[in-house]
């Protein structure tokens, strides 16, 4: 009945959008789109999630400026080479003692087979990496649309696998990575990136309680 | 990246997104750290041989588990008799160390060394910004000189002596030499016996009398605990001598407070008393030893066990007790410790012991000897640490920088000053005595590179860092310095993140180097690595260990074939062939040729009490302490000081200490006990994750006596550091 | 069955409490197996000597007799274990152990301890800890017909054997002579 | 802190049982205002069902409470959690039972008053421990019949807006009941302090604590100064009177319950 909408190709657009541009960021990537960024950030604002999301309006407005010192936070908080102030590995949140590669690990890994894929490299860098959660949703959510584009029925399990893993892994710790990085960091851009990130993947969470109706 | 189904999705789509660049524009979705799944080699549970390269005596075989790719147990190899099956406590936090978050995981630079402004770089750029600085160092200077590496022993796997060959492939280098470990020992034996040679520990249990002297094995050699132990089971006396009473001391029958530093003081009065009640093993001497009869005129005229007495504070008839017991039990057996070397007069004092056990006729001796340690099963091609420099090479050879007075002699340098460092396998800022000039040197570079897997305070000093694999992400092979097993260490798992060996990182950076500036490099700049450890076997190794070829170490660790008791043969590699107890050798470089007394260091007035600092259980110098496992332990440094001191200083358990001298103080939380004499404290030395606690900020650069003919410079009196304690 | 702890070879190394860790991969602030040390005063004379104690796998377990989900069960060779499927983490087993055995599992928030490596004993292995030690310190003893001497059921620090009556027993250290230079 | 929904569970139980038998044996022996009665109950079973959810909080697993009902046959966790939901039930019925005369409410009445005291007997036995030397005698019940009897009374006679003379009678016993508390406590802190190992050092503890002087205060010597001078001046106490004297013996019990948490040392291994 609503089979339209659930899989309405400008929605998807813009979560594609916005999935891609987290994607990068945390991959470490974006900074080589500087002189992009002003373009970003307009395509960003098309989005419109600003207007739905507080979480998302509030960081549009800390990312403005890409600066240098946005970068050596960013190093600072996801990639080393001192400890860590917000690991971006879900084992490092779920996993009491933080340590990567462990159950959590193996257990995103037995997501990403369920589609038939694995991590580039397997076992170098740890399956829950949030770049890689990240780029696997993205992933689900091109696979439901592609498939319902051409009519498959496999539309619907692409969906349930985005959702669940929403729930089960991704939506359940991203927001105290969040918190770690409001907590520790010393840029905006880092902040509204965190805040941004935060609002975005909780809303696509709640998402799930009427998955039915809307996508 | 690879793209998949896009034909299909773009049908009866517009592509209106604009791509901007992002991985991937709106309709476009493009893999980048996924791909469609690839059969994988690493199913199932896999077993792997590995070999601990921490400098330690037990080089332990390790059998790790690894499942689906990833390293979930590691165990000991039941197949080596030394270790038994068993590991350390810091050997089984292995995985610990693999997959902590706070690895290393990316090449990176900093913009202000010490700033923390890190960028994450590319392998790629870090090597070009390495080969261009050391071509311009080069091209300014005239040679490569101004460069400097300090590498050690953080890995003492064969293999990583590439790092030493890397430099050399640059053209002649300065080089952090020497060693503050155990120098001032290995020359007094070099003098004695022409080299150092010890039995196999496995061979502890056949004597019947065991003296353990300045040495700890219970914390830092725990398999050889096992034949010290069951040695006692089997009726030996065990003997520890040590200013400490340390976990090994607890367990010995006798344990003998002496003063420190005056262990030559104690073996020359043991000598006095064997020689005057005719214990001595005159045969052993005259067939095998020179110099013994000035020797004895030197007891006899200068040396009553009076004096031993009140230098080393042991009753007069302890000593003699002692003596006899130790000349009378057949075989008697001393191990000397690093410890008790690490002195103003460590060298001399480990010459008059290993002549207690000369005169005595225990050395080569099954149960018996003087054990210090042992190079015999080193005898590798060294295949990766030798190098050719390149042609036209400027200089006349590497130039030696005391690694035992390194921040002072890198300030010093001059024609060429040193402007570069390359650190790998050690972590100065925290290990090297005077930290607070270490640091100025690390200040006063240009450039730093610093190879590492954690970030400790070095790597805090450094414009770039690389990462660097652990044990189980590469290939090697081991050997030790203390038992006489040979064990391979096979690649178990993927490096994690980007890190590299040592030798990946030596072969890529010559690439660039060659890239940049044809012929500048000589390190070959390919090779799979587990053809690098093939290239350190020799056939002089293969009869050793009873091998045909090192893949059959693939099947567990092997064991010499012989050579079990050192000196047997009674062919001692000085130049008379003869034990010397007169060495002229020992003149040659500036010492008595007779292990005569030489004065031990006293305290000062200001800074009354001496300041031990030893090893401690947890971990190696800088490693280990810094896992989860370790810190739920123990996380934090102290200072131990005896009952009375306290009293007198007003110190109660857990008050905050101030240790100082006139080089700098640390404060730290007492802990009471008797285990120290009044006059001594000790901390052990560590470096602990996110604590500003170095002990070195106390320590002196100060030389041991020898050290100079093994290993270039003389060793370290780590212990003859003078301090004052107060409370704050 | 239980531990022997021949506290006269034990050298306070760990290496038992750290082959636990690895076996189970624990949580850090979780320690199944502890090196306590014992307090130097309670020789004659100073020594360093340790008590390396895990579960004790109680004759009489008082986290058995507490536990109000029947989480505890005591199997027919002695070993308590503790099943994690029905804990509800009351910690009511913590409260009534003299030992300190049941651990709370942040994370799970659920309680753990050592369960004598039933596991592997069932593969007819040892016990991790005692596979691991240097020293040989640590064994597991079947008190069905194990008759040795020398003996004890409890050293300085342990508390009062008589309340769960613990299956661990222990071999004293020996106390070897000394000569000290603050006498 | 982990040990703060004990306090307030084991506290508010102990209250609510008290009050249950109050009520109960009110009835039983005098008349009282049916719809009084009722509402009563049912704040008591309000208060039961309240105190038991808060014990939850301090579950690891508290969806799986359940589960803590499964081993009556050793664990006094069981039977306390059987008792005191048993007493719920209990209640329930009663509330349903407010009508003119009826004798089956009285003996029912009569089943609670023994369940109640049974429950906070069970509550009591939880902490008798022989790891914890303090507690491993009929301290924890002493003094937990005690919280119940203190507060239970005064609780319904505000509750049922009594004038008559059962109001002074219970004013009267709860004043004893008080007294009597205080005495037990100084005795066993005593022997506490004058025995050796945990035992003293939890004695210690709680007299070292911060909180002891002013639950001393607030549990005992403010009430207890209250009655002996009301009896003094011959002075009825009123409504206003015993709200405050509950307020602050409710509060002291609660500092009371946070010392008998935080002050108990139990046995472990020596060493570091």
């Amino acid at each position: 009945m609503k089979q339209n909408q659930r899989y309405n190709p400008a929605e998807f657009q813009r979560k594609f959008f916005v999935y891609r541009l987290l994607q990068d960021y945390y991959s470490g990537c974006l900074w080589q789109k500087k002189d992009n960024w002003n373009e970003i950030l307009l395509t960003l604002a098309e989005t419109r999630y600003q207007e739905e999301i507080i979480f998302f309006d509030l960081g549009m407005r800390l990312i403005q400026k890409l600066t240098q010192e946005a970068v050596y936070d960013f190093n600072r908080l996801f990639v080393g080479p001192e400890k860590l102030l917000a690991p971006p590995y879900e084992s490092a949140y779920r996993n009491a003692e933080g340590l990567l590669m462990q159950k959590e690990t193996t257990d995103v890994r037995k997501f990403y087979s369920i589609v038939g894929l694995s991590v580039v490299g397997q076992n170098r860098e740890p399956d829950d990496f949030i770049g890689l959660e990240l780029e696997f949703l993205c992933f689900l959510l091109y696979q439901a649309v592609s498939c319902f584009q051409r009519g498959e029925e496999r539309a619907d399990f692409y969906l349930n696998v985005y959702f669940e893993f929403l729930n089960m892994h991704l939506g359940n710790w991203v927001s105290d990575h969040c918190e770690d990085v409001l907590r520790h960091s010393t840029s905006y851009f880092c902040k509204g990136m965190a805040m941004l990130t935060k609002g975005f993947i909780e809303r696509e969470k709640s998402l799930l309680m009427h998955k039915e109706e809307i996508l | 990246m690879k793209e998949i189904s896009r034909r299909s999705f773009l049908k009866g789509t517009a592509a209106t997104g604009a791509a901007l660049g992002l991985s991937g524009s709106f309709y476009n979705f493009l893999f980048s750290g996924l791909e469609p799944a690839q059969a994988s080699d690493e199913t199932g549970i896999q077993k792997f041989q590995n070999a601990c390269p921490r400098n330690c005596y037990d080089t332990c075989s390790i059998l790790s588990t690894v499942e689906n790719g990833i390293l979930t147990k590691v165990e000991g190899n039941p197949q080596n008799t030394f270790t038994r099956g068993r590991l350390c406590a810091k050997g089984y936090t292995y995985t610990r160390r693999v997959y902590s978050p706070d690895r290393i995981k990316y090449p990176m630079r900093q913009n202000g060394r010490g700033s923390g402004n890190w960028e994450r770089i590319s392998w790629d750029e870090a090597y070009t910004l390495i080969a261009k600085n050391i071509l311009k160092i080069k091209k300014e200077y005239g040679s490569t000189l101004p460069i400097c590496l300090n590498k050690y022993s953080g890995n003492f796997d064969i293999m990583h002596y590439g790092i030493e060959g890397m430099l050399s492939s640059f053209g002649n280098t300065s080089r952090a030499t020497g060693t503050p470990c155990w120098p001032a020992g290995i020359d007094s034996q070099t003098f004695d016996m022409g080299t150092i040679v010890n039995n196999d520990p496995e061979d502890l249990v056949n004597s019947k009398y065991l003296i353990l002297w300045g040495v700890n094995p219970a914390w830092t050699s725990v398999h050889s605990m096992y034949f010290v132990q069951e040695a006692q089971r089997r009726g030996c006396k065990i003997v520890a001598i040590d200013p400490v009473l340390t976990q090994t001391a607890s367990k010995a029958d006798l344990y003998l407070q002496i003063k420190p530093s005056t262990d030559g003081a104690l073996a020359l009065g043991m000598a006095r008393y064997i020689l005057d009640h005719n214990l001595i093993d005159a045969k052993w001497l005259m067939n095998n030893a020179l110099g013994y009869n000035e020797f004895f005129d030197y007891l006899k005229n200068n040396i009553t066990t009076d004096w031993a007495a009140e230098k080393t504070g042991l009753p007069k008839n302890v000593i003699e007790t002692l003596a006899r017991e130790y000349a009378t039990a057949k075989p008697a057996n001393i191990w000397i410790g690093y410890g008790m070397q690490r002195h103003a007069n460590g060298g001399q004092n480990v010459r008059a012991i290993d002549a207690l056990a000369a005169i005595t006729g225990n050395i080569g001796k099954s149960g018996g000897g003087a054990q210090y340690a042992h190079l015999e099963t080193w005898g590798f091609n060294y295949h990766a640490m030798v190098q050719n420099k390149p042609a036209g090479s400027a200089g006349s050879g590497d130039r030696a920088i005391n690694i035992n007075n390194f921040g002072a002699e890198v300030l010093a340098a001059k024609e060429p000053p040193i402007k570069m460092l390359w650190i790998a396998c050690r972590n100065p800022m925290s290990q090297d005595p005077e930290t607070s000039v270490v640091k100025k040197a690390f200040e006063a570079m240009d450039f730093v590179v610093t190879a590492d897997q954690f970030f400790n305070p070095s790597v805090a000093m450094s414009d770039i860092v690389l990462p660097v694999t652990t044990i189980f992400e590469t290939w090697g092979v081991n050997v030790s310095y203390w038992h006489y097993w040979l064990c391979l260490n096979q690649q178990a798992i993927k490096p994690m993140y980007e890190s590299k060996n040592d030798i990946q990182i030596a072969m890529e950076l010559s690439k660039k180097m060659n890239e940049l500036e044809p012929g500048s490099c000589t390190f070959p700049t390919s090779g799979d690595l587990k053809d690098w450890v093939g290239k350190e076997f020799n056939t002089g190794i293969y009869n050793q260990f009873g091998i045909s070829d090192w893949k059959e170490l693939e099947k567990g660790p092997v064991k010499t074939k012989a050579g079990h008791v050192a000196w047997q043969d009674g062919k001692f590699r000085t130049s008379s062939g003869k034990y010397e107890i007169w060495s002229e050798e020992a003149k040659k470089f500036g010492h008595l040729p007779l292990p005569v007394y030489r004065e031990e260091l006293k305290p000062a007035n200001e800074y009354p009490y001496r300041c031990i600092s030893p090893h401690w259980k947890l971990n190696i110098h800088s490693q280990f302490q810094n896992l989860d496992w370790m810190q739920a332990i123990n996380n934090a440094p102290f200072i131990e000081i005896h009952p009375e001191t306290a009293q007198k200083m007003g110190i109660q358990e857990k008050d905050n200490v101030k240790m100082y001298n006139d080089l700098g103080y640390i404060v730290l939380p007492a802990k009471i006990t008797e285990t120290v004499a009044q006059d001594i404290v000790v901390v052990y030395e560590a470096w602990y994750k996110d604590k500003n606690f170095n002990v070195n900020y106390t320590v002196k650069a100060l030389p041991a006596d020898m050290g100079k003919k093994a290993t270039g410079m003389p060793g370290m009196a780590f212990h003859d550091n003078f301090v004052n304690i107060a409370k704050v | 069955m239980g531990f022997l702890v021949d506290a006269e070879r034990c050298i306070g190394c760990h290496a038992c409490e750290m082959a636990c860790k690895n076996e189970y991969q624990s949580e850090p602030n979780v320690r199944w197996r502890k090196v306590y040390p014992i307090n130097e005063t309670e020789y004659s004379l100073p020594e360093r000597n340790h008590l390396s104690l895990a579960c004790n796998h109680c004759e009489k377990p008082e986290c058995l007799r507490v536990c109000p989900v029947r989480a505890y069960t005591k199997r027919e060779d002695g070993i308590v274990i503790h099943d994690q499927g029905r804990c509800i983490g009351c910690k009511m087993c913590a409260m009534a152990c003299p030992y300190e055995v049941p651990q709370y599992n942040v994370r799970l928030k659920k309680m753990e301890k050592c369960n004598l490596c039933d596991g592997r004993l069932d593969q007819g292995l040892k016990t991790a800890c005692e596979a691991a030690c240097p020293v040989e310190a640590l064994s597991v003893i079947d008190f069905n017909g194990f008759t040795k001497y020398g003996f004890v059921i409890a050293l300085p620090g342990f508390p009062d054997p008589s309340i769960t009556k613990p299956t661990t027993r222990f071999i004293k250290p020996r106390i070897g002579a000394q000569v000290r230079r603050d006498q | 802190m982990g040990e703060y929904p004990l306090i307030l569970f084991t506290v508010l139980s102990q209250l609510s049982a008290g009050a249950a038998i109050t009520l109960s044996l009110l009835d039983y022996f005098t008349k009282i205002d049916n719809s009084a009665g009722k509402k009563s109950t049912l704040v008591v079973l309000v208060m039961i069902a309240l105190s038991l959810g808060i014990s939850l909080l301090h579950l690891g697993h508290p969806f799986n409470a359940y589960r803590a009902l499964t081993n009556i046959g050793s664990s006094w966790l069981s039977r306390e959690a059987i008792l005191f939901f048993l007493l719920g039930i209990l209640l329930l019925v009663y509330y349903f039972q407010w009508k003119e005369e009826n004798s089956f409410r009285k003996s029912l009445g009569l089943i609670i008053s023994v369940v109640s005291v049974l429950a906070v007997v069970s509550s009591g036995m939880v902490y008798v421990l022989p790891a914890v030397p303090a507690w491993n005698n009929f301290s924890p019940i002493l003094f937990f019949l005690f919280t119940g009897a203190a507060l239970g009374p005064m609780f319904i006679l505000l509750m049922l807006k009594l004038t008559n003379g059962a109001f002074s009678r219970l004013v009267q016993f709860t004043a004893v009941i008080l007294a009597a508390s205080l005495m037990c406590f100084i005795v066993y802190v005593s022997v506490l302090l004058s025995g050796s190992g945990a035992s003293a050092s939890t004695g210690s503890q709680i007299v070292g604590s911060g909180i002891f002087w002013p639950r001393l205060l607030v549990n005992w010597i403010l009430p207890l100064g209250i009655f002996a001078w009301l009896t003094f001046k011959r002075i009825s106490p009123d409504r206003k009177v015993v709200c405050s004297l509950f307020v602050m013996v409710f509060i002291g019990e609660l500092l009371g319950r946070y010392l008998f948490y935080y002050a108990s040392v139990a046995l472990k291994v020596a060493g570091l």
